[in-house]
């Protein structure tokens, strides 16, 4: 189907939310332009567009976090101009963050009163009125719990909770999906059309199609932070949506011909984790990974995941055996793993991957200190540094002015391609990768994947971490769930759907 | 960004910061009574060539205090020990110096040895109890300052020999004092022969921080301790490593003083001792921004302004000396304020760098 | 005898209201323009008007403006300061033609012994110093006091005043000065009366912020009147202010007893009438004897000892709290004089 | 909905579990009754005497304010070792307008002074997200130098009934009143002399309450409980402990993080500020330079040492105090207090083991057996350590206690307006 002019929403509702000519600027960077948006009355209106078309700055000014530069937004026909948050607010709208926006420290019932003490205080009504609506909704919240001791799942409920108490009726949802599993997006799902048959208006941003179908009355697409368009969920299909969001076919990982050889790259007997007070982070670990396989790993985030791959990189210390190529390196110190080809690519960029405020030259040496081009014995040897930056950035297409730039400057995705770039660099024999692509949009996508085939076939083996199930069964030739620290099922990609995954990672039944 | 901006960018901010620091103590002086234009001709007329030499010799203990500091703080550390390092340090040097167990030059290189061993030492104390314990090193730093003081006050006062009614350690032996170098009249004295080692110390860290391996994990920790642990370095190794250092750089800070010739008082006393340097050099490391060239001008700063305090009561103005601990806190103050605020105005033009970057190549993905 | 200590008491006053004279705001040494001799002050730090030390050399200097119509010039060390600025502040003084530059406290003396070689025809004292090396310097002199012989009877005053048989002794830190003035005092006490019991605190051990923690001078005050003491002397420089404080805390009947200057008159009023003497440590017979030896023409040099027998320490008598037992005083003193009693100088 | 529960990171801390009134009863109970013990066996009755408690009580106060500060300003998030500079600057406040007002304008000036010197900070880490350490570095410099230049500007020719002046001191102000409950605190005291195993030992504590207790004193604790209050059960609190532990969900909720932080470092300062008025009218009765002596950082300690909660800020403030007034009483209840340290160590040695740390147990059973041998093998613990003490029990008990710490998430983390999501 073609894009239909913006602005013919596809509803007769009342508007709940209108849009016209919004135009946002940031240092360089134009994150809306001229953006229309129309959002009726008691519908789920999704937003899709690829990464940093734009939708989290639009929330963002509809919420009053940012202020737009040009263009009117009005809420149920009134034109309004935010400058905090509070006046969306009191406008009625909500937000819940792409990033949670919890206080570990607090409660439940803190994290949800906070800045609204007004409404009913911050003690037993307020507590009364959440234990309301938690039980409205079957949150199955304690108002008392700490945050801290919540899943990704009960946060995320928080997080609505918090937006319901304010007596929000209409609801912005930046990526609420991205950390859920199948079965916690259906009961999200189940929530937000609750929601909506209690009269509620839902915008929803997800970079996930099916979904997006699954859910949604109406979508607006963003590209390069304009709207270039509306579709109709019920008649929309992938391909069309994504042609609209990227003006191009999206991509999805081919596995190819099996390139797994017989002999053990990685071998992980009886690996056992244990946290400082005591309890089981990793319990019995068994794995094992050959020349040229790549072995998915699937999890719900928090099953103990990270906790692996740090263990195999050796930031944390388990007990048990760790050999790679046949070499026990369990008693190994991070940097001796990594001299012996161990690559790795860490789920938070930000925190284990660069260092933000230096040149991307220097972020090219981290992790490499002790090995060629980067050093000549105990010296930093700036002009071979330079020079493999220089490679990395043009085969993997880091968009950057130079390789001087702080890596802070650098987009998301552009940052994690350099990441790859240079755990690819000084062809490991192994690599340990969490999340390749996330945050990356779909171009930058596939190249990563081209990337990460290219290795296998001659002879990388791979770990893979990724809470995007299509591309673990697109990459992987095994698939291993692990939950609260065990390795729970065993699946072949040839033939497992999501669903199977989702249910295992969850505790359903394993394979 | 173009290299003229990114020198415009780098000189802006102390520029900025100085004018700031002037208008501010002009104010504070005024509430005093004072006129600042007399203030500022004082402090501002041209040193005698005994203050340059004194400005020389007293810079370079400063340098080399902040350069202790500057260790710690390139990788987060945040050393406020200095003070108390370079105490004990001295105490032990002087107290080995002047037992003579060697003579002449072979006393001072052991000297020197063995209070960079006793500054280590002392810093080692933070140090550990941060990595096996997790204590910050900002408390315990300082509550080892006050241990020192009491400790050495308290091994002088029962070991150390009696002088008039205070108590010393045995002065050093002639044969191994050093002449240094007279540029001007005697009676200008003469500059120590050991600011050298502030030379060395200087290179010595530019080198290590910005050309070695070692520097570059030093960086990368303190950049972002996370990603160093991702990357292979063992930070708890960093920082027991780097605080070391830092003890040791801090034990030569006022040896260059105790082996000078023309020093008066080769030995440590209650009077002799100069206190307070390790809090100055922490304010000029800030200053310098932790860079060896920037530390070398605070440094010649703030001992200009210490040395050129004596003039003040020449110029027969009625104004506490203590007015420059004043002007000294403030310029930290406004430095850093203005390095930050440059420092937002530069990050805003990279990414603007980035972006135009960003978007020439990928202009033609848009379909018209 | 008699007529001597009143006109020393005399002295003191006079001394005593110089002191608060020079706190205030009239100050010789803008006014003096005399042809005497070019006097300068090297204070340390802290400077003039601490109400002890610095303000008994002025008191001197002012003195001498009077009887020698000196010029002065006042200079004062800052916080923690290098030697080489105190050496800069006496060569600044010497080339500008100040003979005598008196260092006022012993802080002075490796400076002054540094500097004092270049500038032979200059006069130089340091009160309270000591030469740090061998070669002796002609053109210093060092003005020392037998603060042992003063506290010897101040002690002797608080063993006849007290009621309880037992007093105190704050130190302001633990060094070889005070315990000089604690073995005098103590020695004193004992003359008088044996059995006397004598609690004796320092505020620090080696720490000079002992002289300026007022809050530690009143808590180690208080314990010894709590403990019964009923008299407390103090070397504690500005730390004595809190235990004149803790003494008029502990209410009428409990006395303190003042050091270096005569406490007495530079004490608020409500603290004056418990204070009932104080050791005076004569800095400005010092400074007034330097500044007459070089108007003679034959500049001090060497070590000098003011000690009793030239009025250099003494006790004073404002508020007359000791008038009933001045004779006794006295008899100690000539005892002291004439060598019969040799006081200690160390506990 | 249970499905999603079932994500439940592995790794939860155990939550604390709460001890109710009545058992807090029994502990402050167990712990006199201990003291009364070491009292009675070494026979040293200074060890909690009136006297020593008023003293003790009176060195508290000040490291008290100074780890008041220090709290309110890390739960916004912002750390403050500026406090001994505000500290110096509320010594200088409090006795000029002292001088030329009265003690309650003295006790406001102190506050001022140091909200001033919190102002500087605030405006520093707040708005222009310089790093707390270094902004706190400089203000100490600042206040040193500020206090005793402005003392040598407008103290040295002051000279009247009203006071003393000096460059370095003004000395003779007029103090704060004190309150004494008549009668009771005499009988109190008799009582207390008795030294009977326990009875004496409360008596002692009721009197050093009721004898010439200065109302600063007194408006110090009512300031612990407002401190209590506001930050625990009002919403003003629950915002400025937002700012501190995650400021990006306040500002998502409207909050004006700046707003919080600034009013937190302010009256963070303003604690220290009185904190020194308090050194300067009812410690001693006057501005000396340098009477602070370091007891800001010591504050700072506290404040760590009881985990960013009053409680434990009391608790350690406490301690500090304690030692710091005992050693200037008499030395021989220094070493009493060995034998009160080894029971001490002990118990936690004791506690710990129950709680499975075995390792930390014998650790801490080692320390216990080492002061025990102390104790008994001395009978005067050299007066240059008890000096020391205040410092070096600073580096023990975080040793032994800074695992279990929580500070605030954000604490000393730069926060920037607009940079949600
Ligand atoms: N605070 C900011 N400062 C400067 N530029 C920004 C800022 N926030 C966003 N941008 C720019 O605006 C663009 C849109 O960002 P935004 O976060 O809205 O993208 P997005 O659609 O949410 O992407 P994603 O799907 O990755 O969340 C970004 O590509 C970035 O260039
Ligand atoms: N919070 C922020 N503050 C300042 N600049 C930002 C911020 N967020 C993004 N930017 C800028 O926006 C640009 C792109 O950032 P962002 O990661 O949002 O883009 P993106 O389109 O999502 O990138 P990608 O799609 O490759 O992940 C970068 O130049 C970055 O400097
Ligand atoms: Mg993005
Ligand atoms: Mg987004």
């Amino acid at each position: 189907m073609a894009a239909t002019p913006a602005g013919e929403a596809s509803s007769h509702r009342p508007l709940a939310i209108q849009v016209r000519g919004v135009t946002k600027r940031f240092p360089g960077v134009v994150a809306n332009h001229d953006v229309d948006l129309d959002i009726a009355e008691g519908t789920v209106h999704a937003l899709i567009g690829e990464n940093g078309a734009g939708k989290s700055t639009l929330m963002k000014i509809l919420y009053g976090v940012q202020k737009a530069d040009e263009g009117t937004i009005s809420v149920n026909g009134q034109e309004v101009s935010f400058s905090s948050p509070t006046e969306a607010i009191k406008a009625g709208i909500g937000m819940v963050f792409q990033h949670f926006m919890l206080a570990d420290n607090l409660t439940v019932l803190e994290n949800v009163v906070l800045g609204a003490e007004k409404l009913h205080g911050i003690g037993p009504a307020a507590r009364a009125e959440i234990q309301r609506i938690s039980d409205a909704y079957g949150f199955a919240l304690d108002p008392d719990e700490l945050v801290e001791h919540l899943g990704v799942g009960q946060r995320q409920r928080v997080e609505i909770l918090k937006v319901l108490y304010r007596g929000a009726k209409i609801v912005i949802l930046d990526e609420p999906t991205a950390v859920l599993v199948p079965q916690e997006v259906d009961a999200l799902f189940a929530n937000l059309r609750e929601l909506r048959a209690s009269g509620h208006t839902m915008l929803f941003i997800s970079h996930k199609l099916d979904e997006v179908r699954a859910i949604a009355d109406d979508i607006t697409v963003l590209r390069r932070g304009t709207t270039v368009g509306t579709a109709d969920p019920k008649t929309a299909t992938k391909r069309e949506l994504a042609e609209l969001m990227v003006g191009a076919e999206l991509p999805s990982p081919e596995t190819e011909e099996s390139t797994v050889t017989t002999d053990v790259q990685l071998s992980m007997v009886d690996v056992n984790l244990v946290d400082d007070f005591g309890r089981n982070l990793l319990s019995g670990i068994n794995l094992t990974i050959h020349r040229g396989e790549v072995l998915g790993l699937a999890g719900v985030e928090g099953n103990g995941q990270d906790e692996l791959l740090e263990t195999l990189i050796g930031i944390r210390r388990g007990t048990g055996s760790i050999t790679v190529g046949g070499v026990e390196v369990s008693s190994y110190s991070t940097r001796r793993r990594r001299e012996a080809g161990m690559g790795f690519i860490p789920a938070d960029r930000h925190r284990h991957g660069l260092l933000l405020d230096a040149p991307l030259w220097e972020n090219r040496i981290l992790g490499h200190q002790t090995t060629a081009p980067s050093v000549t014995g105990p010296l930093v040897n700036r002009r071979g540094a330079k020079a493999d930056t220089q490679r990395i950035v043009d085969l993997y297409d880091v968009r950057t002015p130079s390789i001087n730039t702080p890596a802070r400057a650098l987009s998301g995705g552009n940052q994690q391609k350099l990441i790859i770039g240079r755990e690819m660099s000084g062809d490991p024999v192994l690599l340990i990768a969490a999340h390749p692509t996330r945050g990356v949009d779909v171009g930058a996508q596939a190249a990563i994947w081209g990337h990460i085939k290219r290795a296998r076939r001659e002879g990388l083996a791979v770990l893979l971490v990724s809470a995007d199930l299509d591309e673990l069964i697109g990459l992987s030739d095994r698939i291993k769930v692990i939950l609260r620290g065990e390795i729970v099922g065993d699946f072949d990609p040839r033939n497992v759907t999501p669903q199977d995954l989702g249910q295992a990672m969850t505790g359903g039944k394993g394979d | 960004m173009p290299v003229v901006k990114r020198l415009l960018a780098a000189v802006i901010a102390p520029v900025m910061a100085l004018v700031a620091a002037v208008l501010i103590t002009s104010v504070v002086i005024s509430v005093s009574g004072t006129s600042p234009v007399d203030f500022w001709q004082a402090m501002l007329e041209k040193p005698s060539n005994r203050s340059l030499v004194n400005i020389v010799n007293q810079s370079s203990m400063i340098f080399m205090s902040a350069v202790a500091a500057a260790i710690g703080f390139r990788m987060n550390l945040f050393n406020i020990g200095v003070e108390g390092q370079y105490r004990v340090a001295s105490y032990v040097a002087a107290v080995f110096a002047g037992a003579a167990f060697v003579s002449g030059w072979l006393n001072v290189v052991l000297s020197l040895l063995l209070a960079m061993l006793a500054g280590a030492a002392w810093a080692a104390i933070p140090a550990i109890l941060r990595v096996t314990r997790g204590v910050s090193e900002v408390i315990s730093t300082i509550m080892l300052n006050s241990i020192a003081v009491f400790g050495v006050g308290w091994l002088l006062s029962n070991y150390g020999e009696k002088a008039g009614d205070g108590r010393r350690t045995t002065p050093i032996s002639d044969d191994s004092l050093l002449a240094g170098w007279q540029p001007f009249e005697r009676t200008d004295g003469k500059i120590w022969s050991l600011t050298v080692l502030a030379v060395l110390v200087g290179v010595t860290y530019w080198f290590v921080v910005n050309r070695t391996r070692f520097g570059f994990d030093l960086r990368a920790t303190g950049q972002s301790e996370t990603a160093a642990v991702a990357s292979g370095i063992s930070v708890k190794r960093m920082i027991v490593i780097s605080m070391m250092l830092s003890g040791a750089t801090a034990g030569l800070i006022w040896l260059p003083s105790l082996f000078a010739e023309t020093a008066s008082g080769h030995y440590f006393s209650s009077s002799t001792f100069q206190v307070q340097l390790g809090f100055t050099g922490i304010a000029v490391a800030l200053l310098g921004r932790n860079k060896a060239v920037g530390m070398v001008f605070g440094a010649l700063l703030f001992a200009y302004l210490s040395v050129q305090a004596s003039a003040l009561e020449f110029a027969g103005l009625d104004v506490s000396k203590n007015v420059v601990m004043v002007i000294q806190g403030v310029v930290v103050l406004t430095i850093v304020i203005s390095y930050e605020v440059v420092g937002r105005w530069r990050t805003a033009a990279e990414q603007r760098a980035v972006t135009a970057a960003l978007q020439s190549p990928s202009k033609q993905e848009v379909p018209a | 005898g008699c007529g001597k200590n009143d006109d020393d008491s005399n002295d003191s006053k006079g001394s005593g209201s110089n002191n608060s004279a020079s706190a205030g705001t009239e100050d010789v040494c803008k006014t003096a323009d005399g042809d005497g001799p070019k006097v300068a002050l090297a204070y340390d730090v802290g400077g003039r008007g601490d109400q002890s030390f610095n303000d008994a050399a002025y008191a001197g200097v002012a003195k001498a403006v009077g009887e020698f119509d000196v010029t002065c010039f006042e200079g004062e060390a800052a916080t923690g300061e290098a030697e080489s600025v105190r050496e800069e502040r006496l060569r600044g003084m010497a080339e500008q033609g100040f003979s005598p530059i008196i260092g006022v406290g012993f802080a002075y003396s490796e400076s002054v012994n540094a500097v004092a070689p270049d500038y032979p025809d200059t006069a130089f004292a340091v009160v309270d110093g000591f030469d740090p090396d061998e070669e002796a310097n002609p053109n210093v002199a060092y003005l020392g006091f037998a603060e042992h012989e003063g506290s010897f009877l101040v002690g002797a005053a608080a063993a006849l005043k007290t009621e309880k048989d037992h007093i105190g002794f704050v130190g302001g830190v633990h060094n070889d000065l005070i315990k000089k003035f604690e073995a005098g005092y103590v020695a004193g006490a004992k003359a008088v009366n044996p059995k006397i019991k004598v609690d004796v605190t320092y505020i620090e051990e080696s720490d000079v912020k002992g002289f300026a923690d007022p809050a530690g001078g009143k808590a180690a005050a208080t314990a010894m009147y709590d403990k019964g003491a009923d008299i407390v002397f103090h070397a504690a420089g500005g730390s004595g202010t809190g235990v004149f404080e803790a003494a008029t805390a502990a209410g009428a009947g409990n006395w303190a007893i003042g050091v270096d200057s005569d406490q007495y008159l530079t004490a608020p009023a409500n603290q004056q009438k418990q204070i009932l003497t104080s050791m005076l440590k004569r800095v400005d017979v010092a400074t007034l004897d330097m500044i007459r030896s070089v108007a003679d023409g034959t500049p001090l040099s060497s070590y000098q000892t003011y000690d009793l027998k030239v009025d250099g320490v003494g006790y004073s008598t404002s508020g007359g709290f000791v008038d009933d037992i001045t004779g006794d005083l006295d008899e100690w003193a000539t005892k002291i004089k004439g060598g019969e009693i040799t006081v200690p100088t160390a506990p | 909905m249970s499905v999603a529960t079932t994500a439940q990171a592995p790794a939860a801390p155990a939550r604390k579990k709460r001890r109710s009134p009545a058992m807090w009863l029994l502990i402050v109970a167990a712990v006199i009754a201990v003291i009364s013990l070491v009292r009675i066996v070494t026979g040293t009755h200074e060890l909690d005497s009136p006297g020593s408690l008023t003293a003790a009580i009176t060195a508290t106060c000040p490291i008290l304010l100074a780890a008041l500060g220090g709290l309110w300003a890390e739960r916004a998030g912002v750390v403050n070792i500026g406090l001994e500079g505000q500290m110096i600057l509320g010594t200088w406040g409090a006795a000029y307008f002292t001088y030329w007002y009265d003690p309650y304008t003295g006790i406001i000036g102190a506050i001022a002074l140091g909200a001033v010197g919190g102002l500087i900070h605030a405006i520093a880490t707040v708005s222009f997200g310089v790093n707390h350490i270094v902004s706190g570095v400089a203000i100490n410099l600042i206040g040193l130098g500020l206090a005793s230049f402005l003392a040598e500007a407008f103290f040295a020719d002051l000279n009247s009934e009203h006071g003393r002046g000096g460059p370095r001191q003004l000395t003779g102000l007029a103090k704060p009143d004190t309150i004494t409950i008549p009668g009771f605190s005499d009988w109190m005291a008799d009582l207390a002399a008795k030294h009977w195993f326990f009875i004496s030992d409360v008596a002692s504590l009721l009197a050093a309450l009721s004898t010439n207790l200065s109302v600063v004193t007194i408006l110090v604790f009512v300031l612990l409980i407002a401190t209590v209050w506001i930050l625990w059960h009002t919403s003003f609190g629950l915002r400025l402990r937002s700012c501190g532990e995650n400021p990006h969900a306040a500002e998502s909720l409207g909050i004006n993080v700046y707003r919080y932080k600034y009013a937190a470092v302010i009256a963070s300062g303003a604690f220290a500020g009185l904190g020194g008025g308090f050194l300067a009218l009812v410690s001693s009765s006057g501005y000396s330079e340098g009477q602070t002596n370091g007891r800001g950082y010591i504050g700072l300690a506290a404040m760590i040492f009881g985990n960013w909660r009053p409680g434990g800020i009391l608790l350690g403030s406490g301690m500090f105090g304690y030692t710091d007034s005992l050693r200037l009483r008499d030395a021989s209840t220094v070493h009493a207090l060995l034998l009160l340290v080894a029971i001490a160590l002990a118990v936690y040695a004791v506690v710990q083991w129950r709680q499975g740390a075995r390792t930390t147990a014998m650790v801490v059973a080692g320390g216990a057996a080492l002061f025990l041998l102390w104790f008994a093998l001395t009978d005067e613990v050299p007066r240059d350590f008890t000096s020391m003490t205040p410092y070096v029990l600073t580096l023990l008990v975080l040793a032994f206690a800074s695992q279990r710490l929580r500070m605030p998430k954000a604490d000393g983390l730069v926060y920037r307006k607009g940079s949600v999501g």
